[in-house]
């Protein structure tokens, strides 16, 4: 197989990717974000497709990627797009993290870690919310302190996806509590296998564990961890979770469909299986989450046609974010209306009771995660609309005389 | 007023202390679902024949005093067969007109002794047929509430004179009960499945639709109380919240998008609670509008409470996310309370075909 | 016929209401708040209520009233049921001026006008909200300046409900520029006749004129004018403001049924003749009015009888005064569903077209008017729920350092 | 996208300088609704025949250009017969197929001097008969957009042969046209009575269900544009209010309530935006998804509009209630343009039958 260059016509390009595909089906197919399972084939999809020259399209050759224009991220996803591309687990890696590398971090970070995450050899987990911060990330209580060359970190994340079977984390740290909040936090690379570092997974209201809490007890991390500068992580924050926006909106970073296929055909196939196509009522329901679905499925091509072609995308993103929740949310209240008293009790066989009870469960935390709705509609309201900003009364107060989550930082 | 307040002082009383969510919790992971300890407690306050006549040895009080327990026992999430004893069981009976079964059933009932599920009671999935020796009834009744453990069945079934109420022992020939996935975690329900199972008739065959009509307009009116007590339960748990969890240097809720949530909470408590209240009136006064007052809270109550239980876990943030946290228990209840007794949609065209009925 | 006293039975009284609306038949009868007319039927009717001593049931008899229980009040208000009566012209003056009279007023003020407004023969209007101060009341601009015993008043006032009709006005204007907002009004009362006032009238978007701007030009108010102290007119402001809201969500405080009959019935009859009753979906909407307008009902009842009983009202007042609101906007929209494109076009002699376009139109104004949704819902969340104020900019600053409505104060 | 930016500016600009809000309500108030110089101008530019191809004098350009047009004349509320005539009568001309008409009808239209109305659309009201002397019609056409004021009216009419197109002049015996009270102040409608009236035949008899629906599609592509100008011109009219009005010593878009009455403006327009975009490319490519896009167009700018208006007047407060602000006429438009081509009910019922329809 050739070294691929930025010169390599569209159309040889589109035959390789077919080939890929073809020769490596079996590596593709269904995955959930929670199970080890998950990871392994994650890795071992993404380490064949950096084998082939094809995973990092658009990344610098330098790190590990290919080079290559916009059109050839396009054409890759159009050949995609029939497959089912496992990469989940490593979506906050490759979405979130390694972008922030690019742009803030040292050049040995980015040697050390860049082609490592983009082979799927190293898994990343980003290490933000706390039980006290959570819209307000700034308001972050867990410390980092000086010891000679090293830091030594103290706290409580929480909300960590994947922290249980990352290799590495992003970890925003409060390096200096004497000043304004903002002003004092330090952003970190952490071995999430480093002593010190204790992870208990979080059972959420649908009974599974995606997240988890993660405890540092004097965890020392070297000199050279610090992603960008010191006191200055804020900034690198920020560009982290402008990705994590733009990558839920996107519906998954632009690699491949959402798993598990469309909520208004799964809807639409309990209705017919059940009888309720017949009720015309149900059936303005059905049709309204068509309607969302297509609205957000346009929105998402919007916003990839955006990104590759190197266009900051507009408020599409969060727009995305907040509509992605509604329809989740819709979707499962129009399934428990078609199951009607059998999606209060059922047998243990009735598999659309359990999809759709658990949509029901899951519905709340797809509009909390990734910032609460009160949060997106702050964005779109002051960054996109130009509104004036609340009165502000911790802007140019100390970090340690705010008052934060149920006490006093 | 002061009765029922009296009333609501004793039931809230013995409820957080000996039914907190700990306990809760506990009772509805154990393999019954059932504590019959606590069940006693309620038992000597009286409360499963709360609303049984006197003669039968209940307290003899109306629905709003029935109301005013199932308001305290929606609030704490109470997981014992109140609903389906004390309103469902005594109801069918009383409503039944058979005296005989009344003075067989009802003292047991009232004194805690005989826990009574009932089944069929919007669709009929069951037949009966009778035989030399008596009844017979077959067929499969799915969403019994507390169906598993209950002492006794009535089930509505259909004979060759129509609908028809029948009373099968848990012991029966021929019975089997499933315990089922329940949405809810505090509500246990069954599959009951009947083969040539020996049953008595309870009152008039060929009465049943006449009896469940007017049992479901009154579980209707009991659910909406116990709706407005969770309801009323989490608007509670995301003001403390928004009261004390500081984000930006400010108490959450001192902002307007957390305070107005917390507002649209409260404005359709207070709706609930009114409508709530006229349909248990409704009972008591033995008013012609009651099916209208039992639809009306039917629909807004459980829409209110799931409403409610849905904005306290968006007021919580991902805390209220957590397994751990009593948020989900009280949004698994709304949904399914929504469920049980007919779907909202239901519910409003009842509505319209009681205008089409009362226009003649 | 007998002077009432508070020891008349209850019976008795009844039977005395009775035989008097009998009587009085021809006084009731629909109507509106806009034109003269109805102030004429309002005034004659309320001129023979007291004349027949059933005016003012419970206010004090030195002013005119009867001085019954509310037991008696009830008894009338049950008596009153089958009549339509009209005295909606006269709901500001009973319902918020004379409260604020009788709480605030001096005992001159309270014997000049009370019982004249009792007989309706004072109409009375309030002149508070001013185009820079809708929601903030509180940041009004009309001045009024002391010149000897007297003062003098220059200004705008806004949404002047029957200010065309009106023989007095209660009056909020700045008397104390140079303190923090709510410290430097006070309250006055004024006649609308007097040299200066000009009134017109102001086009709603119904293209009804039930309001009105008042300008002050030079007014001049004798010192006796001023409704309790000087520089304390907040206070007064905020009686009336309650009392306002109590009578909006007791549904025209506590006379008589709303005129015209429910929405749901009116609504279910254009189905019935248009054809809409055998579909499911719109028997879905009809269902939903129905319910809201039982909600609004029950809730009104419990006001009216709080209210009777002496009981301070709950939340259900700002409850229902959101509640009717969206009831009026629900109803329209079914409205419009019944019409289809006839909605949107249609002949002169279709009063259904007509009616539901028209309540589509003030739909809004129902929900402004009164205390926006973002008003009631602050006072509901602090006042009730007991969550906390947003942090203030405006409290300790003097009122000529504050940016009003458009521009600075 | 240069020239659909550079056509943008070029239509604002003229509607800007020619069309202010006064000269809107100036010729929405006038005895004929039209005003023949700002029509003329509309023609300089090319506007009636933007979509209509060269051959026949038109611009030649497709649904994307048109959308940009209409979103513009949207967001102006431009009083003037654009839908009508460059939308629903230069389209129902293309897709008859009939040359002759086409030569006739559609140079004169590109030139403004054709005004072309639509009756019959989404029903047929109207009969057909094949006499000696050709068609005559007969009934009643209610609701016709720009009806009165047009030079050629196209029905839709049920001739033996089934659904079928016809052409009507204004001037034809028989025909009466009669102004309707609108709730769009800047939109005109007639109710159309025809008796014997002569017409000519457009197309093949019978095909006009074809027709229809395909013209029905176009429309609600159009008509979503013309609700994305609209909806986006409230959203900026509320944020700049937002900006500049103080309460309570603040700009009163600092108070989430508004900053996220705001945002969820956006959203919706956001929203919108993609699904008019949608509908017109599909126009464009002559995708069979055609109908599925002008349907979710059709409902969802439909909805977005209205609510967007509706949110405007709630951000203005009581001066956004008067006559003499803008508001109401946006708010008419929007809830008007919701019933012309179809209700949202039909929209979401006809999206189901085409998921039916495609399944097999």
């Amino acid at each position: 197989m050739a070294q691929p260059s930025a010169d390599e016509s569209i159309d040889g390009f589109r035959a390789r990717v077919r080939t890929w595909f073809a020769e490596h089906v079996e590596l593709t197919g269904g995955a959930g974000a929670e199970s080890f399972d998950a990871v392994e084939s994650a890795r071992r999809f993404q380490a064949a497709l950096f084998d082939g020259h094809l995973a990092g399209l658009t990344w610098p050759a330098e790190y590990g990627g290919q080079g290559l224009t916009t059109a050839h991220q396009l054409a890759f996803n159009e050949e995609a797009e029939p497959y089912v591309v496992p990469t989940m687990p490593l979506l906050i890696g490759l979405g979130m993290c390694a972008p922030t590398l690019l742009e803030k971090g040292t050049p040995e970070q980015r040697d050390r870690h860049l082609a490592r995450m983009l082979r799927g050899d190293e898994v990343w987990c980003q290490l933000f919310s706390e039980p006290g911060a959570g819209s307000d990330v700034a308001g972050l209580r867990t410390r980092a302190v000086r010891d000679g060359e090293d830091w030594v970190v103290n706290g409580q994340k929480v909300w960590t996806s994947g922290a249980h079977y990352s290799d590495f984390g992003l970890l925003l740290a409060r390096t200096n509590p004497d000043v304004p909040k903002h002003l004092g936090l330090t952003m970190f690379v952490v071995d999430m296998r480093a002593p010190g570092v204790t992870i208990r997974p979080l059972r959420q209201i649908t009974g599974g564990s995606g997240f988890n809490e993660v405890f540092f007890d004097d965890v020392h991390l070297p000199g050279d961890a610090v992603v960008g500068d010191v006191d200055r992580g804020w900034q690198a924050a920020v560009t982290t979770l402008m990705n994590e926006r733009v990558s839920i909106g996107a519906g998954g970073g632009g690699l491949g469909r959402r798993l598990g296929g469309g909520e208004f055909a799964a809807l639409a196939d309990v209705a017919r299986r059940r009888g309720g196509l017949a009720d015309p009522v149900l059936r303005q329901r059905l049709a309204s989450v068509f309607v969302e679905e297509r609205l957000l499925e346009l929105l998402s091509q919007r916003i990839r046609a955006d990104v590759q072609a190197g266009r900051t995308p507009g408020p599409q993103g969060s727009v995305a974010k907040l509509a992605g929740a509604q329809l989740a949310r819709h979707a499962a209240e129009v399934g428990l209306d078609l199951l009607g008293a059998g999606g209060a009790a059922w047998t243990p066989d009735d598999a659309d009771a359990e999809r759709w009870t658990q949509a029901l469960l899951g519905a709340p935390g797809n509009a909390i995660a990734g910032g609460t709705p009160e949060i997106m509609k702050n964005i779109l309201g002051e960054r996109v609309l130009g509104l004036p900003r609340e009165p502000a009364v911790d802007r140019d107060v100390p970090f340690r005389e705010l008052r934060v989550g149920g006490g006093r930082s | 007023m002061t009765m029922a307040d009296d009333l609501r002082a004793s039931v809230r009383g013995l409820l957080e202390s000996a039914a907190p969510e700990a306990e809760v919790r506990r009772i509805a992971d154990s393999p019954s679902g059932f504590d019959a300890g606590l069940w006693g407690r309620l038992t000597g306050m009286g409360l499963p024949g709360i609303a049984v006549p006197e003669e039968f040895g209940g307290a003899g009080a109306g629905f709003a005093e029935l109301g005013v327990v199932l308001e305290e026992a929606g609030r704490a999430l109470l997981p014992l067969p109140l609903l389906s004893t004390a309103v469902l069981g005594a109801q069918a009976l009383l409503l039944s007109g058979d005296t005989e079964a009344q003075a067989t059933c009802l003292p047991q009932l009232a004194e805690g002794r005989l826990r009574v599920a009932v089944g069929g009671l919007g669709r009929a999935a069951c037949s009966a047929v009778a035989g030399p020796r008596g009844w017979l009834l077959d067929g499969i009744v799915d969403g019994v509430l507390d169906g598993a453990g209950a002492d006794l069945l009535l089930v509505f079934a259909t004979a060759d004179e129509g609908l028809t109420l029948f009373a099968v022992e848990a012991s029966a020939p021929g019975l089997s009960r499933t315990p089922l996935r329940t949405l809810d975690l505090t509500r246990r329900q069954a599959r009951v499945e009947l083969h040539a199972s020996p049953a008595t008739l309870i009152g008039t065959a060929g009465d049943g639709d006449r009896v469940a009509a007017a049992v479901l307009d009154r579980a209707l009116a009991a659910m909406a109380a116990e709706q407005v007590g969770g309801a009323q339960r989490v608007l509670e748990m995301a003001v403390e919240y928004a009261r004390t969890r500081y984000q930006f240097g400010r108490a959450i809720g001192s902002f307007q998008a957390i305070k107005h949530r917390c507002a649209d909470m409260l404005i359709d408590v207070e709706r609930a609670r009114v409508a709530a209240d006229a349909a248990l009136a409704a009972v008591d006064a033995g008013t012609p509008d009651l099916p209208v007052a039992a639809r009306v809270a039917g629909t807004f109550c459980g829409e209110a409470f799931f409403l409610a239980a849905a904005a306290n876990i968006q007021v919580h943030g991902g805390i209220g996310f957590t397994w751990e946290h009593p948020a989900h228990l009280y949004y698994r209840r709304a949904k399914s309370s929504q469920l049980l007794f007919g779907s909202p949609d239901e519910h409003r065209e009842a509505l319209m075909r009681l205008w089409e009925g009362s226009r003649g």
